[in-house]
């Protein structure tokens, strides 16, 4: 299977959507011209011409208002934020227009609208613009959340979100972007709302989704040397979540640790805490623990932004401490 | 101001739509005075914006439009629902909260939608569907059609960021969208001085390359005659323009606002009323003959029972079931 | 001691700072001429002038930006949003400018400002104008957030709002406006960051806050009837959250509730589920359970509307669940 | 076009400022310069975005202000907190992620602040900090100062709706705010005509009430002379201005961005490097004998020690230690 990166597979993506249904179209800042912030579109301005890559003024709110308004007439909509923390300001877009259309309507108006772009911290970008907000965007009925970990998801994931008929918000990662892996040439979809298990162990879960699922990974090497087994559920999909996939494992490990980006309070490592307490209650061999980013914002200085993050030995640090091993 | 000249001419057909259009201001205004009724007695709650005092502009503008066209407008959508063929019944149903209502009792009366005449709702967030409408026009230029969208909103959504970022890239794009302030004066109690800047809404067209009017929004021809111009612009260049039509709301901002007396008096709503739309148009259609006295009374007779009959249809229709809350979060197709 | 709404208790709080301290100015839309749109704040404009209540444009984006400018010289803006549900148009300032403006410019700028206005559901508003923002505002650090329930809690947190350097969020309820209670005319503040044990009892805990507390008080005296005794724990503050207080009530009653008006996933009671499975996790007899708004936007109709909403009867019938008690 | 007569006249005073003012421009190029190979030595990281070919925009600016006015700008801000009198040395360190830095090495180069001389940032969300400043021109007419602030953006800030939102409220509260676009031409990859539907953007003003002004930005004289009109405005009648300054960056957007190739020639880049505003003042000051070329020498002497004497201070500055992690989230006081 060829090797690309995550970048690449992204850009494949888009290139055979746009290929299989003329009503795709890709919209945003720079996505067109420039190529994208991140070159994700590379190319496809050339290959779709103007009326399906369109270059935006900066007006996140704007464009993405214009993306609900194209879907609600039958277009399919990709629009990408240069990054999440921009999409700030066009929140009322997603979450009072696009995640209410067709509740609101009676179901008259279905949403076929994609929102993508990196999220989260890349490097030494400091408090405005390293925000992981998965956990606000998986509270909000109407959308569906996905956070490709590897380029096979990625592909996989936002081919399946362009084809859903719902708003799916997709949240890649720039520290992601140039991260490779195996992808097939061939069309291939990863169904929504389905986690995966990479890796099989029977000591303690890890649950985690986008690029943490690269840290667990990392943990589960490190930590096998150790004797220690693993089970790493990568959600892929944050929003519907595979709540079966999360109890499975937790059944059978007993212990869990849950790994995100994003901060602690009412983060997404909390919402599957609760899963696992009310479903995995008298399986569980210790509290649940929980790695995300520290309680501030980021902070630009490089050793207190790495000291911010969840990292590795973090994750190692949780894992053993709910299996009740001294570090 | 006595009434424009009609931009249509004087024929039989002229005198037909002329009738027509008086019809729908009446429809409009009864409909919503029965509107009024039911929520005195609690059969509509939520929040409840009258159009009563505007009804020249939706009936001006929306009867100028052809069926593939499309529509958006904000809260104060009732009017405009009904002008654009949706039937009372499905509209009144929908106030009442009933399955029969046009979006299943989901939405109220601030989200009406009907896909079936492109009505594309009734939003709540001011300034909010001002981008979706823009996306809409982006569609119609997408697909090469030579439709185009009108997009309603108040004077006072003119000042919100979503306005600015839409009609530039309308202008800059050049997608066919018709934006109609509705100028009634006032945002909720506070009067467009105290708000914007300028007071010349339609003036703002210019720094987006817009052409924009400004237009008497109590004469239904008026309205009719720049729209027809708007539609004209978009079909042939796909080229968008705002209209400012100049117009008064004679209710509160909703139903809990006292109708004056805040933030604006008795005399200054008692002054507006002189100018009623539809009697002005009345006045025109009897006085150069196009109908009589008898044609109006029976007009309002069969009105009133088209009215009372959407009351009818609402209070017998069920409410939706418990299933229904769960339903319509997410469609289960893909393409 | 007087008797009096809890509109007029956020009023008094209002009136009482802006005569301490004449840094303290209110804007908002309608907050002047109209009285504020809920009528809190009524009499303030005669009584203060135009310069100190100041009657904004339907500008959530800029006047919230206008506040957080006017705080860093050194102001004190107390901000009105509408409703929460308008605020989602101005978050890009209250979380990229004014939470993170103090540690972005390394402890220079602090940001006294109040960002208030009624939050959650009334009647029959639908989708777009029913919903309950706490758990995305308590995710971001640098923020605080209060949620009175009580009149004399509107009064004491919106005060302590006022003073406090730090932005603060209140989130107050529409539904609320017109409850009555005990409120000293004197001066008084409560202390953000601390919860109030409102009832006593050693069956279970239920953790509430904002109105949902009048709900876990009916639910505490309809069940002290049939002799189960409630321990009530009102957070008052979601941000910082009184977690002693919480686990100090599950570590007596060894079984919890938590009732929230927001949407379930990611929701605050995901996080005090966290805290206590945590803490506590050896004192649980039962699964925590919640209590939340159905997964859904919120709709109009009447029935279905209130079938959305947590109340009395779901709390109860989680009480009994949590206690084994057949229902 | 030569550079403008000087508006403030020939005396020796007069030429002590012209003086100044080139040697502010300098500092900035050759700090900027400095902070390049910086980068590219991995000594600062994250985003960097270089003024390079704007300076006269800041100095003609910035230099025309009272200490007690106020300042606020981009993620671009290096220039401009260097010519309102911030520290080589306290900025350095700040890009250099150091305890020593204006922001404790919390904010980097998009967040330069400084309490001292009114340096309020520093902001990284592109439209965001307009109505910052805006509530600082607000909190001055609360206090009844003559205070004004300026506000600093790039010319594709004010395609979003933060701009408009902003300058309503200015042009209707009459607000001491000076909105300088600096319209370097591009936003990031972006061509000002592909963002805009109108180019001259100082045309906007007229739709807020606000006197705007056009203004060559390579020449620190007529920046400064639009400056002292905006100033005096703002100063007597508490009114607004927007001045868009025509004017070019030399570098790439960003640190990542190629100087030219993709979306900008490299023919349109020298085409505009002939009119460096450090060339034009240098030449003008020559030619009238304000300055030698001896004198020149001795400046850029001096300001290249400088420069170096920051980066020696940044390199010997620690690191912020872990416990500054969790410091700067609140603060412990209430009043
Ligand atoms: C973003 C936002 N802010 C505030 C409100 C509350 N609100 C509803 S209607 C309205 C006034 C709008 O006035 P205008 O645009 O002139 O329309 P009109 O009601 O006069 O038809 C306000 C403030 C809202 N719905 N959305
Ligand atoms: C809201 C928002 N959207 C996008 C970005 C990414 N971005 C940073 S600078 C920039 C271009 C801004 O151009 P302009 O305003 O002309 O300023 P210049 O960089 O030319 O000084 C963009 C798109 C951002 N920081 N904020
Ligand atoms: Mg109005
Ligand atoms: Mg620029």
């Amino acid at each position: 299977m060829p090797v690309i990166t995550y970048r690449d597979a992204l850009n494949a993506a888009l290139r055979e959507e746009m290929h299989r249904d003329d009503r795709v179209f890709l919209m945003g800042e720079e996505v067109g011209v420039y190529n994208g912030a991140y070159k994700v579109s590379k190319g496809l301005l050339e290959e779709f011409g103007e009326m399906r890559v369109v270059d935006t003024p900066i007006t996140e709110l704007g464009f993405s208002g214009v993306g609900v308004g194209a879907a609600m007439v039958g277009l399919r909509p990709v629009v990408e934020f240069m990054t999440w923390n921009f999409a700030l300001l066009a929140l009322d877009q997603v979450v009072n227009a696009a995640a209410k259309m067709l509740y609101m309507s009676g179901g008259q108006f279905p949403m076929p609208i994609v929102f993508r772009g990196p999220n989260g911290a890349a490097l030494q970008l400091s408090a405005q613009h390293s925000q992981a907000w998965e956990s606000w965007l998986a509270h909000i009925p109407g959308l569906k959340v996905v956070a490709p970990g590897t380029p096979y998801d990625a592909k996989g994931l936002l081919k399946a979100a362009i084809r859903d008929d719902n708003p799916v918000v997709v949240l890649e990662g720039e520290m992601l972007y140039n991260t490779k892996g195996e992808v097939p040439d061939e069309d291939y979809i990863i169904p929504l709302g389905k986690a995966e298990l990479k890796r099989e162990g029977d000591h303690c879960s890890i649950i985690t989704s986008g690029k943490m699922a690269l840290v667990a990974m990392q943990a589960a090497d490190t930590l096998a040397k150790e004797g220690i087994r693993l089970d790493v559920v990568d959600l892929r999909t944050i929003r519907p979540m595979d709540v079966d996939a999360i109890t499975a494992s937790v059944k059978k490990t007993n212990r869990a640790v849950v790994l995100e980006e994003g901060w602690e309070v009412c983060g997404i490592g909390a919402q599957v805490v609760d899963y696992i307490q009310r479903d995995c209650f008298d399986h569980l061999d210790a509290p649940v623990l929980r790695v995300h980013q520290a309680d501030v914002p980021m902070p630009y200085a490089k050793a207190i932004e790495k000291a911010a993050k969840p990292d590795l030995a973090k994750t190692i640090g949780a894992v053993k401490k709910v299996m009740y091993i001294e570090a | 101001m006595p009434p424009k000249k009609k931009p249509d001419g004087n024929g039989p057909a002229e005198s037909a739509l002329d009738r027509q259009m008086l019809h729908s201001m009446i429809l409009q205004r009864r409909f919503e005075e029965k509107v009024a009724e039911a929520y005195a007695l609690g059969k509509i709650g939520g929040f409840c914006h009258l159009y009563i005092g505007q009804e020249a502009v939706s009936t001006g503008i929306i009867m100028a439009l052809r069926e593939d066209d499309y529509v958006l407008t904000t809260y104060r959508d009732h009017g405009q629902a009904l002008v654009r063929g949706m039937t009372s019944r499905s509209v009144m149903a929908e106030l009442f909260g009933r399955i029969d209502g046009c979006s299943r009792g989901k939405g109220g009366s601030m989200h009406l939608f009907d896909r079936h005449v492109n009505f594309l709702g009734g939003h709540g967030i001011v300034g909010g569907h001002v981008p979706l409408a823009t996306g809409v026009g982006f569609a119609i230029k997408y697909r090469g059609g030579d439709q185009c969208v009108v997009c309603f909103m108040g004077e006072a959504a003119v000042n919100n960021g979503a306005f600015h970022e839409s009609l530039n890239m309308a202008g800059l794009w050049r997608l066919p969208v018709i934006y109609v302030i509705e100028n009634n004066r006032y945002g909720m109690g506070t009067a467009l001085e105290r708000a914007s800047s300028i007071k010349d809404m339609y003036k703002r067209g210019a720094t987006y390359n817009i052409e924009s009017a400004e237009v008497d929004g109590q004469d239904v021809w008026a309205v009719r005659e720049a729209t027809l111009e708007a539609i004209a612009r978009a079909r042939k260049d796909s080229s968008p323009t705002l209209l400012e039509v100049r117009t008064y709301r004679y209710m509160g901002h909703s139903m809990s606002d006292a109708v004056s007396g805040t933030y604006r008096t008795k005399d200054e709503l008692d002054e507006y009323r002189k100018r009623d739309p539809i009697n002005l148009c009345k006045a025109k259609l009897l006085a150069d003959k196009t109908i009589t006295p008898g044609d109006v009374d029976a007009m309002e007779k069969e009105i009133a029972a088209v009215v009372q009959d959407s009351w009818d249809f609402a209070d017998a229709s069920p409410e939706p079931p418990y299933e229904a809350l769960h339903e319509d979060v997410y469609v289960e197709t893909t393409t």
